[in-house]
């Protein structure tokens, strides 16, 4: 078992990132980077995603949004800081309108740091929030066979 | 009975890459009412002049956008200098003006991966992004960074470029030439593509103007108008004549942006071979007092960074007016009617750029 | 006439032959989009991985719509290969997406309600030239049934190259391949989000890909028929075509609905109508 | 080499017909942006023609009422809510008037009340 | 014999007793009692007679003619004082010509005809008579509890109940005469008395715009009745002895003898049965209380249209005015169907939807071949089925939700689940595959397609089948949202009505199920007597869609395991975050509430648009095929 590995799709939001990873992460999709290779898909579809891929931090208006966008996600699920202000705000931490990084409102599983994060260690956030994400259905089937 | 259907498109919207959000009011798939909403990357990064000193700042107004970052910088720095009269060096001015085209060159090929990925043409978004990455890999070979380069400072630039890369680097666009005239075919050639951006999200000239359109915007409805031609940085040097298209339609603007990469690249021949030897800063000390506009032409249109100093090392203002935030109240008006397949087609065809917008 | 055997190996053997055509879809086209793109099992992984997810729904009901949906793929599919009615296959066929609208408009969401509204355009555009390819299909093989189609001797095709291309046309639109996937895409970035399948999730979500595989290979199904003269020319004409609809998929914009209509339309009352007008007048004098 | 960039004051009665005569002679509106000075706001109004920048000055007092020019250039709404929305200027006759939604933050009217900044931390978690 | 006079008179008591009755409890009680005995009357005439064949019947002619003689006088004395009353020129003027043109034929023939066959029965008219027994009876029975409430709601309208129910009751017995007479003068005066009915319950609720639409079915259906008299007029100076003026006779006459009447009445049946030109009537006819509209468009008034013309199809077969008359109802067929895209009210759609899937009937019995004649049959009884089901949940729906629009419908699967539930079923009934209109659409494609002229048709039925699915399953869909917001308030609903729906939704199950029995003891026999041939589908085909229906029966059960798993989470809406009942926060503050609505393409499909198209060409299409029988005369 344990296709999620095999088949990781993602959705990708803009928190309040400054765009530098945000085309990072779209440019993993493209020729040079091609993610598809590993069955990643960025479906942009909360309710279809298994990967939430978070760029740039947390303010007061995108905070419900954030919230939102991860409890639509049908478990199990994993959520990947992407970008030193995904993870803690970054240069813009002092900013009147920034309370911080994205572990503030949702749980997050894996912090991939850079500014810009560069492609290559996105995809390696990615790869690593997999393991996570098979440790985290072994647990849900456990949980199942426990209520049933 | 009303038909109408209220659907809210956005802040999370996978056309959209960046969160805005429109409440589109359609009847049988027409916009009957569009009206956008921002503020979902607001961080407030201006209020940080107090935080930070003024040459340190250049990082900030670096990373109010990651697609636009080096102009951005350049544009910061160019009012920080008019306002302290510091006089750069010719050759840091002929390299941001390199480097300024490289950023055009990358975010236009970004932008039609993204417009095309709009009408669903993915192939073309693939296409675009391939060749987008060959810019980035000049951007990352002459100043370390892909899409934030760090390599501007006040008084002149970080890095030198010496003249046997930049000949590699212009024969390398030579080469890339005859790759990006086959995809700007596609753009302006291929009927599904005209299909989809012919006559829709029509500004005529005049509105344009009123509007305060800038940028393709604005130069896609046939006003020919580039702060370029203001001739900052080296670009009073060079010879150039802004492109504009007089459809006034979607297909004017993405023509403009296609055919202004190849105008970049002559611009950065032109740069290349007139860039004069020399320092490439000059040692800047002082403190800013005075005001200043400093205006560029970023791949979306004339920015703004207004600087105002007080006599410290913080400034006491610094605004950044960015070409997003002026090209809303057109986009506003294209919106209406339009038909729903067109909303992403035309909200894209402003070349959105919300992370500037809202800084 | 009616063979159990067949639409029993179809009910078998049909998702997974659907799986690898999706598969090697996603290869040739990430390969015509100069990437290397994903295993060619790849569509099975993710099938098997919705298995794994959570299903989250609006409201419940939804789900049984798309089981509806599934169902009745499996049927039309089933009586297809029996060798059964064509008519009553495409009949089938229309009631099996009508349970998969009506999956879409039980969720009461925006998207795939406007996705819902858009898939009954897109079946009002088809629907007129599967009949026609039907009818064109009885007139020259004498029988509506694809038992007798199938072992037909006439070389249809070249009696019906207007129905023929009128069919491969509508064949995109029944796919779902650019330029109309307007109800919903095989690529996220449309303005409709997900369109008709936004709200479904996990296994449901996985029911309605296995059924979109039953469907390819009933519809690759429908293009042997034109070719069942000759079964070698016949598989040949089956790649040729899916591999035609890979690359018109690569090759074009998404249209809008508009022009789904007029395309579908538009070839029934011109290639369909003349192709069949004139096989009128030489087979029956009228 | 910088920019000459001509700045002329105006009163707030000054404003519309001087924009207005902008408006005819043909400029576009580069920009509209505010600075505190002190207790006062310092509204510039950037006018363009031919790459030539003017600025208009206009030095009114925190809670004074500027009337909106939007009626003379349409797209003047933007500017003029972000200015509310920053500042707490206040806009009279906006045509499309977010009412201080366009760019909502987290805390009112950051730019003119910068006290906070200095007391509080600004990561809340 | 008796049990066909017992039809037609029992009803014309009740609508007596009902005439001079009061009290609505008991006027409850007689109608429930009536229907049942209705309903009884024909299907003991099913059992009775269904294996007889077709069984001709002596009934005495001269006295029976001069009492609808003078029926006759009196109905046209009614409307010339209503068309005078309301100033209404051209009524009156209808109503004289075709009275002087009764009067001339009773003056010149009246005495010396005499038809001896008057009364017959076969296979269609069991049918027909199970439709009018059956349907009309459970509407009659609906009726009572809807006028009620009708009553309750509309204080306005002055209560004529003691009307409304004599003249439903007539109209059932004018159906029956007219589908067991063999005599055509009969049929013409059970035709006009059909005509008088339908325009006295159109115009029941008195408003202006009652009156007009009520004036507008009868000046239409006047220009057919004038036709129908043409008719006999005709039959009766070819043949003076009244030989010709026995329905069978004049079928078995050949085509070259009774083109011209069968086209005179044919057109009489285009009228009736609110064929372009002439769709404007059935129309404006949903200002009636919704029974009535249930009655108009399911088992009466323009079935008898299509009745007549189903009849005559042996007669038109293979002639050119045939195929006019079959274009006029392909043509109706199609832009009908588009026109109810462009419609939100729910009895609009359900009018358009009646006017194309008659127009299908028309154009079956136009071609004429057997297969179609055959098609056509199912047609008509699967129609009348489903459509009356619709009709009666669509105004319970009315009163419960205070709308007949299809947009204020979302959620009825919440507010009203079984009415919306049974609305599922009507709706499938009408479109979907293993339901009877469409295996009675599928044979008729595969008919047309061997038919002359077949290749229009088939486009025709090709492009119409495809808008049809288009504006059935977008309101199925409304009707099925599971809207976060709604109370059940189904509880109001009365048993009568309950017991009436769930006969009808029954029904239309049934009615597919038991379709191979219906076929091969009614319809079968039926065509085999009229062409020497039969039609029928394949049993394979038969075996698979009566699995369908089995499997559609039983997917519902798996609902019962959704219960239990997973999660339920509100719709995607960007990512906004939204209240339970859909409403968000918008741009310039506003709050917004999402809503979903159909769409209806009114600058394609409108009916303006439709009908400016439709209407030409219609008439253009009955002047070739009167220009056809010319031709013959000549």
């Amino acid at each position: 078992m344990a296709y999620l590995k095999k088949s990781p799709w993602l959705i990708h939001y803009d928190a309040s990132s400054c765009n530098g990873c945000d085309i990072e992460v779209l440019a993993c999709l493209t020729p040079l980077y091609d993610v598809e290779r590993f069955g990643i898909i960025n479906t942009g579809n909360p309710k279809h995603a298994d990967v939430f891929v978070i760029t740039g931090s947390i303010n007061d208006l995108n905070r419900e949004v954030v919230k939102n966008i991860y409890e639509q996600m049908p478990n199990p699920k994993v959520v990947v800081a992407v970008g030193i202000c995904a993870c803690s705000g970054g240069v813009f931490a002092e900013c009147y309108n920034v309370s911080g990084g994205v572990d503030q409102v949702i749980p997050v599983d894996v912090y991939v740091p850079g500014c810009a994060a560069r492609p290559e260690s996105i995809i390696d956030g990615i790869v690593k929030a997999l393991g996570i994400l098979e440790e985290k259905r072994a647990k849900m089937t456990e949980m199942e066979a426990v209520h049933a | 009975m009303s038909k109408e259907v209220v659907i809210p498109f956005g802040p999370q919207h996978p056309v959209l890459p960046e969160p805005i959000h429109l409440d589109l009011v359609i009847e049988d798939e027409k916009v009957k009412q569009a009206i956008p909403s921002i503020g979902y990357v607001h961080r407030g990064l201006e209020t940080l002049v107090e935080k930070r000193e003024y040459p340190e700042y250049v990082y900030l107004a670096e990373r109010i956008c990651g697609i636009c970052s080096f102009i951005h910088g350049a544009t910061y720095c160019q009012g920080v200098e008019a306002v302290m009269n510091v006089e750069v060096p010719e050759r840091a001015l002929f390299l941001r003006t390199i480097w300024s085209e490289y950023s055009r060159l990358h975010s236009h090929l970004l932008w039609l991966g993204l417009a095309a990925d709009g009408f669903g043409f993915e192939n073309l978004f693939m296409d675009a992004w391939r060749l987008r990455e060959s810019i980035l890999d000049e951007l990352e070979a002459t100043t370390g960074g892909r899409v934030i380069q760090g390599s501007c400072k006040v008084g002149g630039v970080r890095r030198d470029i010496d003249s046997e890369t930049l000949d590699e680097m212009v024969s390398r666009l030579e080469g890339l030439r005859g790759e990006l005239s086959d995809l700007a075919d596609v753009f302006l050639n291929d009927s599904s593509v005209k299909g989809r951006m012919k006559n829709v999200g029509i500004l005529p000239a005049k509105e344009a103007y009123d509007y305060g359109a800038v940028g393709p915007t604005l130069r896609g409805s046939g006003v020919s108008s580039d702060a370029r031609m203001i001739g900052y940085a080296a670009y009073g040097k060079i010879h150039f004549t802004p492109v504009t298209e007089d459809g006034c339609d979607c297909y004017s603007r993405c023509a403009v942006r296609a055919k202004e990469m190849f105008a970049s690249i002559d611009i950065i021949k032109e740069a290349v071979q007139k860039i004069p030897d020399g320092p490439i800063e000059v040692k800047v000390t002082g403190k800013p007092e005075g005001e200043y506009f400093s205006r560029a032409e970023q791949p979306r249109g004339e920015v703004i960074h207004y600087v105002k100093g007080n006599g410290t090392r913080h400034l006491a203002r610094h605004r950044v007016r960015t070409p997003t935030l002026t090209n809303i109240p057109p986009l506003v008006k294209m919106l209406e009617g339009c038909e729903l397949a067109d909303v992403p087609v035309i909200v894209l065809s402003i070349d959105p750029c919300i992370g500037c917008a809202e800084r | 006439m009616i063979s159990v055997l067949t639409a029993v190996l179809y009910l078998l053997l049909a998702p997974i032959a659907g799986g690898f055509i999706a598969g090697i879809d996603r290869k040739l086209t990430a390969r015509m989009q100069g990437r290397v793109g994903p295993p060619v099992l790849q569509p099975f992984y993710d099938v098997a991985k919705l298995f794994e997810k959570e299903d989250v729904t609006v409201t419940p009901s939804q789900n049984f719509y798309i089981l509806s949906y599934l169902v009745f793929m499996a049927v039309t599919g089933a009586i297809f290969f029996a060798g059964g009615d064509l008519l009553l296959v495409l009949f089938a066929f229309t009631l099996a997406h009508v349970f998969i609208v009506l999956g879409a408009y039980a969720a009461y969401s925006p998207y795939s309600y406007v996705g819902a509204e858009r898939e009954l355009i897109t079946l009002m555009a088809y629907e007129p030239m599967i009949i026609l390819t039907a009818v064109g299909l009885y007139l020259v093989t004498g029988s509506f049934y694809v038992s007798e189609i199938a072992a037909s001797e006439v070389p249809a095709a070249l009696y019906l190259p207007g129905v023929l291309i009128g069919f491969l046309t509508v064949l995109t639109i029944k796919l779902r391949k650019s330029p109309f996937d307007i109800s919903t895409s095989h690529h996220a970035h449309q303005e409709l989000v997900k369109g008709l399948t936004t709200e479904f999730s996990g296994p449901t979500l996985a029911k309605i890909e296995i059924a979109h595989w039953y469907e390819t290979v009933v519809l690759l199904g429908i293009v042997y028929l034109f070719f069942g003269f000759n079964p070698l020319l016949a598989l040949v004409a089956i790649a040729v075509t899916y591999f035609l609809e890979v690359f018109i998929d690569n090759t074009f914009s998404r249209m809008k609905w508009q022009w789904t209509m007029k395309e579908g339309w538009g070839v029934a009352v011109t290639l369909g109508f003349i192709n069949l007008a004139v096989l009128y007048y030489f087979y029956l004098g009228v | 080499m910088p920019e000459d960039q001509p700045m002329t004051e105006c009163t707030i009665e000054g404003l519309l017909p001087a924009v207005k005569a902008y408006h005819e002679k043909g400029y576009r509106l580069v920009q509209i942006s505010c600075t505190k000075v002190d207790e006062n706001f310092e509204l510039s109004y950037c006018f363009d023609i031919d790459y030539h920048m003017v600025v208009l000055r206009l030095v009114v007092p925190a809670g004074t009422k500027v009337p909106s020019i939007s009626g003379i250039y349409w797209g003047a709404f933007i500017y003029e809510n972000e200015n509310h929305d920053f500042f707490g200027v206040e806009f009279t006759g906006i045509n499309i008037d977010f009412k201080g939604t366009l760019l909502r933050t987290a805390k009112k009217y950051p730019f003119s009340n910068i006290s906070f900044r200095e007391v509080e931390s600004c990561q809340k978690k | 014999m008796y049990d066909l006079i017992f039809l037609i008179l029992f009803p014309c008591i009740i609508a007596f007793i009902l005439l001079l009755l009061n009290n609505n409890r008991i006027r409850h009680a007689i109608v429930a009692l009536a229907a049942l005995v209705i309903s009884a009357g024909s299907i003991y005439l099913l059992v009775s007679s269904f294996t007889q064949g077709t069984v001709y019947y002596a009934f005495p002619f001269e006295p029976t003619s001069l009492v609808m003689f003078a029926l006759e006088m009196g109905i046209a004395l009614l409307l010339l004082y209503l068309g005078v009353r309301f100033k209404q020129p051209v009524a009156v003027l209808l109503v004289l010509v075709q009275t002087v043109m009764m009067i001339y034929y009773e003056i010149t023939w009246g005495m010396t005809v005499e038809p001896e066959m008057n009364l017959f029965i076969d296979q269609f008219s069991i049918i027909m008579a199970l439709l009018i027994g059956i349907i009309g009876s459970l509407i009659a029975v609906f009726a009572t509890s809807y006028m009620d409430t009708y009553h309750s709601h509309h204080h306005e309208v002055r209560d004529r109940r003691r009307m409304f129910f004599f003249v439903i009751f007539v109209f059932l017995a004018a159906m029956f005469g007219l589908v067991f007479s063999n005599n055509i003068p009969w049929i013409f005066f059970f035709w006009e008395v059909t005509t008088l009915s339908s325009f006295l319950l159109i115009g029941y609720s008195e408003t202006e715009e009652a009156t007009n639409n009520a004036f507008l079915a009868l000046k239409m259906n006047l220009l057919g009745g004038i036709a129908f008299a043409g008719a006999i007029l005709y039959l009766a100076s070819v043949d003076p002895s009244g030989g010709l003026l026995e329905l069978d006779a004049l079928l078995a006459s050949g085509q070259a003898a009774a083109i011209i009447p069968a086209v005179l009445i044919c057109f009489a049946g285009l009228t009736k049965s609110a064929q372009m030109p002439f769709s404007a009537w059935l129309v404006g006819a949903m200002v009636a209380p919704t029974p009535v509209s249930a009655l108009l468009h399911s088992s009466t008034m323009v079935k008898a249209g299509v009745y007549i013309i189903v009849r005559f199809a042996p007669v038109l077969a293979g002639s050119l005015a045939g195929i006019s008359i079959a274009l006029v109802g392909a043509v109706t067929f199609l832009l009908a169907s588009g026109i109810a895209i462009s419609q939100s009210n729910a009895k609009k759609v359900l009018a358009y939807s009646t006017i194309a899937n008659l127009g299908l009937i028309v154009a079956c019995a136009g071609v004429g071949t057997p297969q179609l004649v055959w098609a056509a049959i199912f047609l008509i009884i699967f129609h009348a089925v489903a459509k009356s089901l619709l009709f009666l949940c669509v105004g319970t729906v009315e009163h419960r939700v205070g709308s007949r629009d299809i947009e204020d419908m979302d959620g009825l699967i919440v507010r009203l689940p079984k009415i919306a539930a049974m609305m599922f079923i009507g709706m499938a009934g009408m479109f979907l595959a293993p339901f009877g209109m469409l295996i009675s659409k599928w044979a008729a494609i595969e008919a047309f397609v061997v038919a002359p002229f077949g290749l229009i048709f088939v486009m025709i039925l090709a492009f119409g089948g495809a808008v049809t699915v288009f504006f059935w399953a977008k309101w199925m869909g409304k009707i099925i949202e599971v809207t976060p917001f709604g109370e059940n308030i189904e509880d109001t609903v009365s048993t009568g009505k309950w017991v009436v729906l769930g006969s009808l939704t029954a029904m239309t199950v049934l009615a597919a199920l038991l379709f191979p029995l219906i076929s091969s003891y009614l319809v079968e026999p039926y065509v085999l007597g009229i062409f020497g041939e039969t039609a029928r589908l394949a049993q394979d085909n038969v075996i698979i869609m009566v699995l369908m229906i089995a499997l559609l029966l039983v997917l519902p059960l798996s609902y019962l395991s959704y219960r239990k798993q997973g999660r339920t989470m509100p719709a995607y809406m960007g990512g906004r975050p939204t209240t339970p009942d859909m409403k968000f926060l918008g741009s310039l503050g506003m709050e917004r509430e999402m809503t979903t609505r159909n769409y209806y393409f009114a600058e394609y499909f409108g009916e303006a648009k439709l009908l400016k198209v439709g209407n030409p060409l219609c008439i253009l299409l009955i002047l070739a095929a009167v220009a056809a029988i010319v031709g013959v005369a000549l």
